[in-house]
């Protein structure tokens, strides 16, 4: 079995540059998005304490915060001007440069190639470029921090007409920094996107049927097509924004004929195929390490496929559900409910298929595997929260309050962000040859679990009892008093929050080097990535393996060896050799 | 893009050994995903004009009340001329002969650049008769005659006529712009000798990506110009 | 189709069929007086059916599989989705 | 309790309620049995020497009926909620003896024109007060929204009515609260770096009250444009 992995032998000594930095390989290019985002994930973080603080205890300085300019803070007490620039950044970070890179930029470019058995993408320079315009996109984002007058101020949703008139929202650098960032961003997710596609139809291994492949790659497979699809329209809008700011059109100029619910269509229409980009792959990845951390096949493997796919499907039809309170047409308001409604039903079946992997299972209680089933627990509470904005009636209470903010960071952080912390640590050793410390793994993992339920479910609480969003000082309202302490404890255990996060960033940058040396396949999974040795070498394969059978054959009976697990890769007496292989190998 | 391990036998075959795909080498593959994308980008655009355009109920300016609707059929006639030189190119390559494929590429480039100068030409008209991004500049001659009759000039949605028509068109001739890029491009290679009829993806690919956006030309004539 | 002995299709017929169709368009457009409504379905059709013509001959996706026709098919419904859902907005 | 729904003060408020109870009950149940389970699974079948998994791909029936349950509970919810969202936001849902107010939204206020004596709008005697929403007790409410600038949004909690002031747009919204007294109106809609300020006070009169306060504005003839 280790013959497949023989180390690649046809790549000339390079360049530490072309190595490391300008690579085209799949890998490298995964690591360096790695890397960038989780730069920016701690941005966003620093954001959100910021935000906390002021929350917590409005009008008092924040410690530190005398060093901030006067333009964001007077001796330490946040302006009202700044707490919006907070919001609106860190919904922009953490989604676009933090949640996004991890899922698709990372780990579509690491497994896409290595599960499907290719020595490489199918455009590998294409796959630079990708990653070169994305860390672009981020420093302009960045940037626009540190313009006078400081970034967007109308949340990172940019409602019109606040974001289109420099006289309302007091934004002029911030807002054209943001719509240049958010274009060449998406022009990064289309080049990305395309190429995963590819790599996905035309680059599988002989073998690799399409229900071989594993679940992470489905969700990969149609994360990308609803890229692809949906960042155009962000890009076509964010342009029409930055013309209204900067040649003087009236896409959205009320005044002259434009309109403001325009933008929100046209957002939203984009929005939600890109919530749904920020959760499919987690599921995917979580559906892998379920599956090997449970010793088990996947609960129903087809069906699984079947809801991905429907999942991405029914994104494209409920964007209106964020426009409920809009004066948009009530009739498409109902049919928008209903349409988001039905999205329970997938989700409900991949829910249930995940426990129905575990039940009866051989359960490892490895990192990875803690993660994801963490993220089952929290994503199933921010979807059922995400029924109760559905209906239509309760979301006319409940919308723009932090009934809201608890949902998305339920999904968010609950959800993609706990399946990310699994992945990181699952293929850390595929990545670095190296392997996460278990131990300092499992205490963020609890820690982590722990302080973020205390920071993010009482903001149901706070929702039900009418707790707008991005409001600077709740105690400017009566009926928002009594919650004051509810907010304090919010913020402190956010603040604990953050803290643990340091663990994770520790133990993840102490382990490249302090790291045990890792086996090569240390979690004893299927996927044809462990038939290399750890770090994956540079072209993956000197011959691509053939693939035998589908990825989660784990504790099948008959398997050789005593062995609980079965690789994809290795060939039994009893297997035949499918139809791809048998023609004369050419090239390669 | 060449491939990463371009050593497979037949370029204008999937890659292999692989499993069965799209049936398609993946640089054409690669330039059809990238069209999809393409198609909702200009939906974008395109969607906002109509939504604009179609749910006011104030007039908006006749078809060639401000336009030069004359010029630009040309200007369309010269496109398809354009798609048809690119396709010619395409099966003259297909069939291996490289010399008409050096002339029907040419042509496709001075087709395209022609175009793109004819609306660069149109623009500067346009703008000099003050029709701009932002409706019928103050105290110019369009802003007179639409003073007198606003209803074929479609006073009150100036506006957004300006600003769609110049989106719009504007992102048109900047695909445009980046094909003749392209195709110069595809051009040099081929004075090289760099198409054979046993790879001519380049050819092929870039003649997809030109067809398509002389299809989106087609739909915008239509829809900015004679409706 | 990368069969490379393919027997192409007349492309300069095609290229008539489009210019003529072209000039039919300014024709009706300027020449005849239908009503509005009338006059936009018959131009929007003849647009539709030129746009047709390029897809299918000159990007030749008449001779592709449907696998490939799909990846192009797909984001149009969807375009004709967000369209009709914002344009909705008329009726309030 | 402050840390749940705040008590209800409007018609429809009630049924909002009911709805959101429901829907905490029904995702209440979901939430147990995933919760439950998981944790259960978690003990039983955690690894311990000598176990085996059982190897099975999966169950039709069992997928079967956690597609279908789910699927019927939506629905049913989806309808349910159809019908109160008819009732208050329907294009036709106003009742015809609402009384009227224009209610012009801007950076960061809200003015609220009345129909003075007369009881119509637009009439000569109406006159604009500016962050104060008065109204009479168990009569419903047609407020015009209007916005100067950008989107604000209408949000009385206690009412449990939310809805957007878009520029550009007519939009209409009513209530009919059911208890007199002080309220708060808030904007619900990010509008600026003055959005957390852009509260109102609502009084809900009985009709006497209203009519002594129209009387003496009336005779005031204050104008705020
Ligand atoms: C990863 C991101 C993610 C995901 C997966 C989801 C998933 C869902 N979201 Fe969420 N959503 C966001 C991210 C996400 N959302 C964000 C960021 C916002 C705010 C944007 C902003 O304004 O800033 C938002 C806002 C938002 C709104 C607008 C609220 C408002 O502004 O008023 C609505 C309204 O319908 C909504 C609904 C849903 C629904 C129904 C799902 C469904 O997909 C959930 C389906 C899952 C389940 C239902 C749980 C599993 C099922 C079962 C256990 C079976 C039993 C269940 C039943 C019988 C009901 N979301
Ligand atoms: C993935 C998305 C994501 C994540 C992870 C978070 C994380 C957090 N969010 Fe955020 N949030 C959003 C997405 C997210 N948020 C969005 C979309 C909005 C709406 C914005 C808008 O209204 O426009 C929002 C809004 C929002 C609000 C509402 C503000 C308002 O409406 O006024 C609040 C308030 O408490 C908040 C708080 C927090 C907190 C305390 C965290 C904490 O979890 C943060 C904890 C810290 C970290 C997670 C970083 C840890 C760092 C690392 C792990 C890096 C390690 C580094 C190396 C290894 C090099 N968020
Ligand atoms: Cu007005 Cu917020
Ligand atoms: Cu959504």
């Amino acid at each position: 079995m280790t013959s497949v992995a023989a180390v690649h032998t046809h790549d000339a000594p390079m360049s530490f540059w072309r190595k490391y930095v300008f690579s085209t390989d799949h890998k490298i290019i995964g690591i360096q998005f790695l890397f960038v985002s989780l730069f920016f994930l701690l941005v966003g973080g620093l954001l959100a304490m910021q935000i906390r603080w002021q929350l917590g205890f409005p009008g008092q300085p924040m410690p530190g915060g005398g060093i901030l300019p006067e333009t964001m803070a007077s001796e330490g007490i946040l302006l009202p001007e700044y707490y919006v620039q907070l919001v609106s950044m860190h919904g922009t970070f953490m989604v676009f440069f933090a949640i996004m890179p991890l899922l698709v930029g990372v780990y579509a470019n690491f497994l896409i190639p290595l599960k499907l058995g290719a020595h490489d993408m199918a455009f590998p320079r294409i796959n630079m470029a990708s990653f070169w315009t994305a860390f672009l996109a981020g420093l302009i984002m960045l940037a626009s921090l540190f313009v006078p007058e400081g970034a967007i101020r109308s949340g990172w949703t940019n409602y019109v007409p606040l974001a289109a008139r420099p006289d309302y929202s007091g934004v002029t650098w911030g807002q054209i920094l943001w719509c240049i960032s958010i274009v060449v961003l998406g022009l990064s997710s289309v080049l990305g996107s395309l190429n995963y596609i590819t790599t996905v139809i035309n680059h599988r291994a002989p073998g690799m049927t399409w229900f071989r492949m594993p679940l992470s790659v489905w969700a990969l497979f149609i994360t990308a097509i609803l890229g692809v699809l949906a960042l155009p329209v962000l890009q076509g809008a964010a342009i029409m924004l930055l013309f209204d700011q900067t040649l003087g059109t009236h896409f959205f100029d009320p005044l002259e004929g434009g309109q403001a619910l325009l933008w929100q269509h046209l957002f939203w229409f984009f929005g939600h195929p890109e919530v749904y980009i920020l959760i499919l792959p987690a599921m995917g990845m979580v559906s892998d390490m379920i599956a090997n951390g449970s010793r088990k096949p996947i609960f129903g493997y087809h069906s699984m496929v079947f809801a991905i796919i429907a999942i991405g499907f029914l994104g494209w039809i409920v964007w209106g559900h964020h426009m409920f309170m809009s004066g948009m047409n009530p009739t498409l308001g109902s049919s928008f409910m209903i349409s988001t409604l039905v999205i329970a039903v997938p989700s409900a079946i991949k829910t249930f298929n995940w426990m129905g992997t575990m039940w009866r299972g051989n359960l490892r209680f490895h990192v990875p595997m803690l993660n994801a089933v963490a993220f089952v627990a929290m994503f199933v509470i921010g979807g059922l929260s995400g029924v109760f904005m559905a209906a239509t009636p309760v979301d006319m209470f409940i919308h723009d309050t932090y009934f809201i903010v608890a949902h998305i960071h339920y999904v968010l952080f609950g959800g993609s962000l706990f399946a990310l912390f699994g992945a990181i640590t699952f293929w850390y050793p595929k990545m670095f040859g190296r392997m996460m410390n278990q131990r300092w793994g499992k205490i963020h993992f609890w820690l982590t679990f722990v302080f973020y339920n205390l920071t993010f479910f009482p903001m149901h609480n706070l929702g039900m009892a009418g707790h707008m969003r991005r409001i600077y000082d709740p105690t400017q309202y009566e009926f928002l008093r009594p919650l004051q302490p509810l907010n304090e404890f919010i913020s402190i255990s956010a603040f604990a929050l953050f803290a643990v996060q340091l663990i994770f960033a520790a133990n993840f940058l102490l382990s490249l080097w302090k790291g045990e040396k890792a086996p090569q396949n240390p979690w004893e999974d299927n996927g044809l990535e462990w038939s290399l040795p750890s770090p994956a070498p540079h072209g993956n394969w000197e011959r691509v393996p053939t693939v035998y059978r589908g990825p989660y054959e784990f504790s099948a009976p008959g398997t050789p060896g005593g062995r609980d697990y079965l690789p994809q890769y290795e060939r039994l007496p009893t297997d035949r050799e499918p139809a791809a292989a048998l023609a004369p190998a050419l090239g390669d | 893009m060449t491939h990463a391990h371009a050593s497979t036998a037949d370029l204008m075959r999937p890659p292999f050994p692989a499993e069965p795909g799209a049936g398609v080498y993946s640089n054409k593959l690669g330039m059809w995903v990238f069209l999809a994308s393409d198609v909702m980008f200009f939906t974008a655009l395109i969607g906002t004009y109509i939504i604009l355009r179609f749910s006011t109920d104030l007039p908006w300016a006749q078809p060639g009340a401000v336009l030069n609707v004359p010029l630009t059929a040309f200007n369309t006639f010269l496109l398809i001329c354009s798609s048809v030189s690119m396709v010619k190119a395409y099966a003259a390559i297909a069939d291996g002969d490289r010399e008409r494929l050096k002339f029907w590429v040419l042509m496709t480039i001075l087709g395209g650049a022609t175009f793109v100068g004819i609306q660069v030409y149109e623009y500067v008209k346009l703008v000099g008769h003050g029709f701009t991004p932002n409706g019928y500049r103050e105290g110019s001659e369009l802003a007179t005659l639409a003073a007198a009759e606003p209803l074929k000039y479609g006073l009150q949605t100036a506006g957004i006529y300006g600003s769609t028509f110049f989106t719009m068109t504007g992102f048109h001739g900047f695909h445009v712009t980046c094909g003749v890029v392209c195709m110069t491009w595809v051009y040099f290679k081929a004075l090289r000798g760099g198409y054979s009829q046993q790879d001519y993806r380049g050819v092929e690919v870039i003649g997809l990506y030109w067809h398509f956006v002389d299809l989106v030309w087609i739909i915008l004539f239509t829809i900015v110009y004679l409706i | 189709m990368e069969t490379t002995a393919r027997k192409h299709p007349n492309y300069v017929a095609i290229w008539v069929y489009l210019a003529v169709l072209t000039a039919i368009e300014v024709g009706v457009a300027f020449i005849s007086h239908f009503p509005k409504p009338v006059l936009m379905l018959i131009l929007v059709g003849l647009a539709i059916w030129k746009a047709l013509l390029v897809a299918l001959y000159f990007m030749h996706l008449k001779f592709e599989r449907w696998r490939l026709r799909t990846v192009f098919i797909v984001p149009l419904p969807l375009a004709v989705i967000l369209v009709l859902a914002a344009i909705t907005e008329k009726l309030w | 309790m402050p840390w749940s729904l705040p008590p209800a003060a409007s018609t429809f408020a009630g049924d909002v309620d009911f709805m959101f109870w429901l829907i905490l009950v029904i995702t209440g149940i979901a939430f147990v049995i995933v919760e439950a389970g998981l944790l259960w699974f978690v003990w039983k079948y955690r690894a311990r020497p000598g176990r085996q998994a059982h190897y099975t791909h999966g169950s039709t029936k069992a997928e079967v009926v956690w597609t279908a349950v789910p699927a019927v509970t939506v629905v049913v919810l989806g309808i349910m909620s159809n019908g109160i969202w008819v009732k208050v936001k329907g294009r036709n849902s106003v009742p015809p003896d609402a009384m009227e107010v224009a209610v012009h939204a801007k950076q960061f206020e809200w003015n609220v024109t009345y129909p003075g004596p007369d009881g119509t709008l637009a009439t000569g005697d109406d006159f604009t007060v500016r962050n104060q929403l008065h109204l009479v007790v168990n009569r419903p409410v047609k407020a015009h929204l209007s916005s100067e600038d950008v989107i604000h949004s209408f949000f009385i909690p206690d009412f449990r009515i939310k809805q957007d002031a878009v520029p550009g747009m007519q939009i209409v919204a009513w209530f009919q609260p059911t208890r007199t007294g002080e309220f708060e109106l808030a904007c619900a809609e990010l509008c600026g770096h003055g959005h957390y300020s852009m509260g109102a006070r609502v009084f809900v009169h009985t009709q006497e009250d209203y009519d002594a306060w129209l009387a003496e504005r009336a005779a005031a003839q204050e104008v705020t444009p």
